[in-house]
């Protein structure tokens, strides 16, 4: 038997494959889909302190192999999360990673203290410093490495659980953000979130997204998602989870190649629940078929030329 | 469990201009749907297309969807050849409610005539009485008459047009109904949004319960994105709306609920 | 007959239409499927002062909606260029916008010295700081808002030929860079290059690419170059040429609504040669269908939300 | 003027073990093909795939093409029903050289037969006389034996089974020609790039002129992108090669210019 599992930092998965923030609500549609005591993970819906009903009108554009949305975190906010979602996530018998946003440095602080508080059932805080569609907060701090460091820094103390910084894609230098991410403290980097674009209804004249822009998701944006996490792999000593393209079990291989520990899969569960089952059982498939004792000895194993 | 479905095309069937219904062999969604649920269809394009179920035959396996051409997606499916094979999820989302419904109004406009004749089928087996209200751009647009007629008591077309039934909208032909269509009935519609707000009015003023089915743009059409979603009326404090997800809570409302 | 042609500062063109940098060569190959006389201007590959024979290896991978080239700026330098190519490009009756490339400033300032003096048969430069596949100059220069002021304004008082500016999507805020060029005295901005990419072939462990990285074009760009003419549009006061996955007509005239006064067309012809006279074509009978009597009205006529 | 064709596949042939002909309606193709020219065709994957013309029918105007495959882009190719239609490009590239060819012997080794056998016609066509090696992996694998054998005047088959013909490679069928056989030849190479290595160095060594046909991953396929260069040897001083395409100064290129 091939063993499949990774580990991230202190955080052992069954498998490499979670599943990310913002693709899978908090498990329970899925659930329905898939046994989720066989995946590495879940990562809740970005969170915030209070609840919030998103963005209004049309949330989601389509793209060529790729979609915008813009539905601008949309969350029962953290106590509704804490009594009516948490518990359901810690039944399914997976481990647990909560996304965590915010307008402000004190938003995440309130945020860590209360969910990384050593009783809850939660494996990991993933901080998200990326989501294009808010005004305030998440993507305007990811941007720059001074407000990735300050922010980290802010909040590492905090906790003991461990913290993954989520980064957005939309910057000149990936591994200086990243890198910023290591020096306060994380524990690990999410790469990456969506990129930001637009889309436009050519009949109307307007956007297709009422928010206007939108966050670029699926296969569309694998090349450069792996781009940086190899980037990243060579720069910077700390994990990395790979995000943004994922379809299939080749493409988690790649990513893994590239320096991914794990990885997380969005835009492919919308078009197929099941998406990750079947990426897990055709890494298994892959790891026999290659002789492979362990498939967590990939990561990074990309040669370069 | 649940599953995405590999379901073939075994019928396709053309109904009007740009109006085709496309059958699907697919036992499990022949024996779940309820009618107002939807399937999301898989096309060429990156995203599945979402589809009213319009008929199921439980007993031959299969379910069929009436396909307007308005775009690519659409176009896709529909120069599809039976034998092909799509991937389908479905039956999804809550559908008409029927509880405590003694007789329907049925009120349809275009496509949404799919979804209601599935829901007249139902009241028929049910043996609720229903009175279908459809409307069309004009004669040539139009189908499903005989089927409408067929499943319910009484029936009235109206189109802009006027070369079929009363020249107008369905507002205008509901203007037809008799004081008695209306006791005890409940409404349900299915049309371009600016139709279903103007009946919900409607069925306001004469105190009607109202159904509506809401068609948002959609990318998994099961619940874990929420890019779909609908105002609704809120109780809480401070909050005059809820953002709810068309596609799990929906596609059918209470329009009473609905915030337009 | 409705008016196709736009303006971008000085110079007019028949129509909005014109072939990108690097995807039409000199556009020898492409004059045998599309009569050039037709299409509103053809751009020059890359352009360095000495000829370079680019990047070994593969040089191409293939990705969802798009690909990744690490050409290398491959171009046989400006005097045979000069001599054989140039010469060619005039007779084809079309607006010729030469791209220029450098390893230093130098570079730069040679060649729009050359290439812009009052005699030559080009009607614009266009100056590459966006180039991903080499490792001096290039995208180098154009990631920093300061790096394309300096390149600018070292070669603004060179020529009188109009300057535009081709500009990287790799960057935390294109309205930056496009600020730089405007105050450098840039004519106009060209928006965007490729999106720096990674492929790699899992059965070799490799990146597909001898380069490792490559340059990303194609449709799967397309909402990132949309968002970014967009975001320039509201912010800077010259030109905007769009480029970026353009494949058809409404294409076009989504990047028109977004800001942008003419576009170029890169990947498609790669696909299709004649890609830019189909394009054209469509435009007049959009044109017509909507009663416009010019295209350029287009330009910015996006409604935000 | 050239043009892109909407071509329509008209017969598929099953020639070996995921081998298949497939023979395409294209006038222009059919009339202006050479031997050693390539088609690039269009897939449902984002670039088109770049094949060898393997016979041209100039009165029923059609063409094919040899595709065996080794991905999804054959892999969808060759899914591909009668009837359906190819966005097409060609004949693309320069074919071998027929200038000053008095024999020819060509050798093939996989997919490479394909163009080989276009050129073995040709030379039929002009009284040239030919010998034909070819090299597979197993007899299985093996096709076009009785149509090389019809076409040349000695034909030696290998397979690395030893199934068919010698043992071993086409290196080990070269050896089992007699001197006269090389006399005045021209050797015409396509198969793995180690092949065609291996064979222009036995040429060389026999003093024979050769020419071999490069295979480089390409986007347009017509010389506009400078993907798929080939190193090409250099008489300019401080330049030991040059970087030259493989779609249009290729693919068939004098072995001795070639930087392996
Ligand atoms: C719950 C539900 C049930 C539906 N039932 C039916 C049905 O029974 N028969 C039928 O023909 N159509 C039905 N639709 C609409 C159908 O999904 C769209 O027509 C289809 O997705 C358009 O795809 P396209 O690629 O052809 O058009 P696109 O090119 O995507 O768009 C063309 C036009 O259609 C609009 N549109 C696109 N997607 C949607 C959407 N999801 N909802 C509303 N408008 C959209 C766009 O705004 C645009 O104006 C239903 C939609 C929903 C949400
Ligand atoms: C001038 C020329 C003539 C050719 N003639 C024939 C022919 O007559 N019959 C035939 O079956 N094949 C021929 N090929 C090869 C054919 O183009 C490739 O097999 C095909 O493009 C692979 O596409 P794919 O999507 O199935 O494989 P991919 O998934 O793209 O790749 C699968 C494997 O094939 C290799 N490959 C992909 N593209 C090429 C390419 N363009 N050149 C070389 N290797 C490649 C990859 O490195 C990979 O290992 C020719 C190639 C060239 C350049
Ligand atoms: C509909 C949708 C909602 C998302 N919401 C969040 C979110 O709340 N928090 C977050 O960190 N990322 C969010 N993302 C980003 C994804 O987690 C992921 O980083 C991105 O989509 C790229 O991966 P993919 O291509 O596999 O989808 C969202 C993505 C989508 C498509
Ligand atoms: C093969 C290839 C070569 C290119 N070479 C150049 C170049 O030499 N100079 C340049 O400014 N841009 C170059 N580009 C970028 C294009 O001009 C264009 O900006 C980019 O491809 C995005 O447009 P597209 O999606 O329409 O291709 C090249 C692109 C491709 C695909
Ligand atoms: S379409 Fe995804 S939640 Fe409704
Ligand atoms: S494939 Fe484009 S130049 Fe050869």
């Amino acid at each position: 038997m091939v063993d499949l599992s990774v580990r991230v930092g202190s955080v052992d998965f069954a498998n490499p494959v979670i599943l990310a923030s913002g693709a899978c609500g908090f498990g329970r549609e899925l659930s329905e889909y898939v046994d989720m005591s066989t995946i590495g993970g879940i990562c809740s819906k970005g969170l915030t302190l209070l609840p919030r009903e998103g963005n209004p009108g049309c949330r989601v554009a389509e793209t060529a192999s790729g979609m915008l949305n813009s539905v601008g975190l949309q969350n029962p906010g953290l106590e509704a999360f804490l009594q009516n979602e948490l518990p359901f996530m810690t039944g399914l018998g997976t481990r647990i990673i909560v996304n965590v946003a915010g307008h402000s440095t004190n938003d995440y602080q309130k945020m860590v203290e209360r969910l990384g508080a050593p009783g809850t059932p939660v494996d990991v805080l993933e901080l998200n410093l990326s989501c294009p569609n808010v005004t305030e907060g998440c993507m305007t701090i990811g941007a720059t490495a001074d407000g990735v460091y300050n922010l980290v820094n802010a909040v590492r103390s905090l906790t003991d659980k461990p913290l993954w910084v989520k980064l957005t894609p939309n910057v000149t230098s990936i591994s200086e953000t990243a890198h910023a991410a290591q020096d306060a403290g994380g524990d690990a980097v999410v790469l990456i979130n969506t990129l930001l674009g637009l889309a436009i209804d050519v009949k109307t004249r307007r956007p297709v997204l009422q928010n206007n822009t939108g966050g670029l998701s699926g296969p569309a944006i694998k090349p450069v998602a792996l781009r940086m996490v190899q980037e990243c792999y060579r720069l910077i000593s700390i994990p990395i989870i790979g995000v943004g393209g994922i379809m299939n079990a080749a493409d988690v291989i790649e990513f893994m190649l590239a320096g991914a520990s794990a990885v997380e899969i969005g835009t492919a569960s919308l078009l197929h629940p099941a998406a990750c089952a079947k990426i897990i059982k055709d890494l298994t498939a892959y790891a026999e078929d290659n002789c492979l004792e362990a498939l967590s000895s990939l990561t990074g194993e990309l040669k370069l030329w | 469990m649940l599953k995405e479905y590999e379901a073939a095309l075994v019928e396709k069937k053309l109904l009007g201009i740009g109006n085709v219904l496309l059958t699907f062999a697919c036992e499990d969604i022949a024996k779940m749907a309820e009618p107002g649920q939807f399937v999301n269809v898989s096309c060429s394009l990156f995203l599945k297309r979402p589809f009213g179920i319009c008929t199921v035959d439980p007993i031959g396996n299969t379910f069929s969807i009436g396909v307007k051409e308005v775009g690519a997606g659409t176009k896709d499916i529909l120069t599809a050849s039976v034998g092909d094979v799509f991937s389908i999820l479905g039956p999804l989302g809550h559908g008409f409610s029927f509880d405590g419904v003694k007789k329907i109004i049925a009120v349809g406009g275009g496509t949404g005539i799919y979804p209601l004749y599935f829901a007249l089928d139902k009241a028929k087996r049910k043996g609720i009485p229903a009175i279908c209200v459809n409307g069309f751009r004009s004669w040539q647009d139009a189908f499903f008459l005989s089927e409408c007629e067929e499943l319910s008591e009484k029936t009235i077309f109206a189109s802009d047009a006027g070369d079929l039934g009363v020249k107008g909208t369905v507002m205008d032909a509901l203007k037809l109904l008799q004081p008695e269509d209306l006791t005890d009935a409940t409404v349900f519609v299915v049309g371009p949004e600016i139709m279903m707000k103007k009946v919900s009015a409607w069925a306001h003023v004469h105190q009607l319960s109202c159904q509506v089915s809401l068609e948002k743009r959609m990318a998994c059409g099961f619940g874990i994105c929420l890019v779909c979603v609908c105002k609704i009326k809120s109780d809480a404090d401070n909050m005059p709306f809820h953002h709810v997800r068309c596609c799990k809570e929906g596609p059918v409302f209470q329009a009473s609920e609905v915030i337009w």
